[in-house]
């Protein structure tokens, strides 16, 4: 208790004048250490004293944990430790059995990965067959993916994207480093070609609803 | 195109016809018209950019004819598809006619492959994201999670317009009142119920109900027209109820009422 | 998977030869960070590969962690990491809540802003009801009101004023530039008044649920 009134008072100096950046480094670990979920730059600065720049913090963090058996990982617009992949065989004992997912289910999660913010119309037309209400919202479920913004074409249709906890599931920084993005986009497969003529596919009777635009906004900024 | 129809029909081998059999059987196994050309496109064993749409759109259509004719029902899906093929492959094997609108065969067949193409390429990255080091099986989160202990401060806040809107609230209560009646002079019947019946036992002999008024009531018209009234028609309940006898002599003489008794008839 | 097939080859080499304890610290870190329980030398032996020294390798962790954010700590006989001690004040989030003064404050303000001084007997003679300690005590402690000098009648009451806090708070140079009652209607802040004579009748046998407070919500919008 004395121990954290002291703190407080240091808190209330520090507006004045921050820890120095070793001290701040150790408040980052600590906090970092003690969450299983990401934390925000955002929640860490609002967490540690006044004044504080976690980011700068992380910087040198994240150099201490290189090589060790844990690391400090970027997860979306958010920071967290985890074990390093290599010593997965370790770990057998943690290994939490993941529900399996449906073929369809990965192939859907996919897709709004790779063509984020993606429509579900759009789905279909890749797929070329009607999504099932069930798997959307299996992926909803497990949030793995969210609602993203509406498509300002005629329906205004919502759209999908993926979530932090995908990317920490994948244990990928951002959507950009989805496996094979780069290739994808570069063989134009990530385009939403529309079908010449008047013609429809499949399932894709609303193709109307899609436009050029929006596909790759999530990968340009 | 039509040049090499016959030659990739040759190439055709028994065991792949017999690949493509095997695939009616299991019709329900395909997601779709898409993934059921995908799968055949495999026979042709090319690059996905190299396949021939022609060749595929028979294969297409053979399964169709021999789903039909194992009497398998196929999904309308399947229908729409089998139809589009037919009319791709007689666009792509018919001259182009200039007076015709719309696409080309060779467009639409284009169109088609990059479709294939493109759930194909879908296909892998999914594969290739399930490969991912994932969190749970390859890396690990903090096992024993510290609890982030919430405090919540709440502070409170007003405007000035609410400050003024409540004084002002405040006093301009008493200028007005909300809907309540005025009741000083009104004289209810269940009042004057009240008072019958604690008079009645004492009325043997015929009474004008005017000497029943309460006291204080008989002077002010207002509250002596509300006193009568409810007199009235508690005299009214009290002979239905059999308590009581009214007896008026003629039209406005006094209204007279005694104790009705088990003797009285 | 790669990773992992050839950790589990080098898992089957170390049967007769351990990894580099420098390799062995990392695995202790691992296991220790991802297990939902301390550890116990035992089986963090049994789950690391044959040869390696447990019981070395911490030697090794511990010292790596002296001062950090995390310390490595014996639970019983086991092992665990936890928070540095003096970080804990960092294991809490503040959440600011913003409400709106209850009715009863803002009227009681109100009259304190008008009236000053004024004393609690008074205050209520004002609202026409008892004002709650509760009431007083908030405004108290948002410093917006404090006690100003005793009334000179009898028993000598305590008298509240407005503090400037509050005139800051509600951008007033002095109490005395608070709207008189001819403005507020002016402004349009009294007009809400019921027109007078349009008494319902048949409605009037309720009247006795009407407290003070149903009266005046009449005129809240």
């Amino acid at each position: 208790m004395k121990a954290m009134s002291e703190e407080i008072e240091q808190k209330e100096e520090s507006l004045f004048e921050a820890p120095p950046i070793a001290e701040q480094e150790r408040m980052c670990e600590a906090i970092l250490f003690a969450s299983a979920e990401p934390v925000t730059i955002k929640e860490l600065n609002a967490r540690m004293p006044h004044g504080c720049d976690a980011a700068e913090a992380l910087v040198h963090l994240r150099k201490r944990y290189e090589g060790r058996g844990v690391h400090v990982v970027k997860v979306g617009d958010a920071w967290a430790m985890r074990t390093a992949a290599d010593l997965s065989f370790l770990m057998q004992k943690e290994t939490v059995e993941t529900r399996k997912l449906s073929r369809a289910a990965i192939e859907t999660l996919a897709i709004i990965a790779y063509h984020q913010p993606v429509t579900r119309a759009e789905i279909e037309e890749i797929r070329g067959v009607s999504v099932s209400r069930g798997t959307v919202d299996q992926l909803l479920e497990m949030e793995w993916i969210r609602f993203g913004r509406r498509k300002m074409t005629p329906g205004r249709p919502v759209t999908f994207v993926v979530t932090s906890e995908f990317l920490d599931h994948f244990g990928l920084t951002s959507a950009r480093d989805l496996p094979g993005l780069k290739e994808l986009r570069a063989a134009g497969l990530l385009e939403n070609r529309p079908p010449p003529g008047v013609m429809a596919l499949g399932s894709s009777e609303d193709e109307e609803d899609e436009s050029l635009e929006g596909q790759s906004e999530l990968f340009e900024d | 195109m039509a040049e090499d129809l016959f030659e990739e029909d040759r190439e055709r081998s028994v065991a792949e016809r017999l690949a493509a059999e095997a695939l009616i059987v299991d019709v329900d196994g395909f997601e779709g018209p898409l993934d059921l050309l995908l799968t055949l496109s495999r026979t042709q064993k090319v690059d996905l950019r190299k396949i021939s749409i022609l060749q595929l759109a028979r294969q297409y259509l053979e399964f169709v004819e021999r789903a039909k004719t194992l009497r398998i029902e196929l999904a309308a899906d399947y229908l729409v598809m089998a139809a589009w093929l037919a009319f791709l492959k007689s666009r792509l094997l018919l001259p182009p006619d200039p007076s015709e609108e719309g696409p080309s065969g060779e467009e639409l067949a284009a169109h088609l492959a990059f479709q294939l193409e493109r759930l194909q390429a879908m296909r892998d990255a999914a594969a290739k994201l399930m490969a991912q080091d994932r969190l749970g099986r390859n890396f690990f989160a903090r096992g024993i999670p510290e609890s982030v202990e919430r405090v919540r401060r709440v502070t409170f806040t007003a405007t000035l317009l609410d400050l003024m809107q409540g004084y002002a609230r405040l006093r301009t209560r008493d200028e007005f009142r909300p809907f309540v009646m005025d009741r000083e002079s009104v004289f209810t019947m269940e009042e004057a119920l009240a008072r019958l019946r604690g008079l009645i036992g004492f009325s043997g002999t015929w009474t004008d109900i005017m000497s029943y008024l309460p006291t204080g009531w008989e002077e002010d018209p207002v509250k002596r027209r509300s006193a009568t009234a409810a007199t009235f028609a508690a005299s009214l309940e009290l002979a239905k109820e059999g308590k009581v006898e009214i007896r008026q002599s003629e039209t406005f003489a006094p209204i007279q009422l005694r104790r009705k008794d088990e003797g009285h008839v």
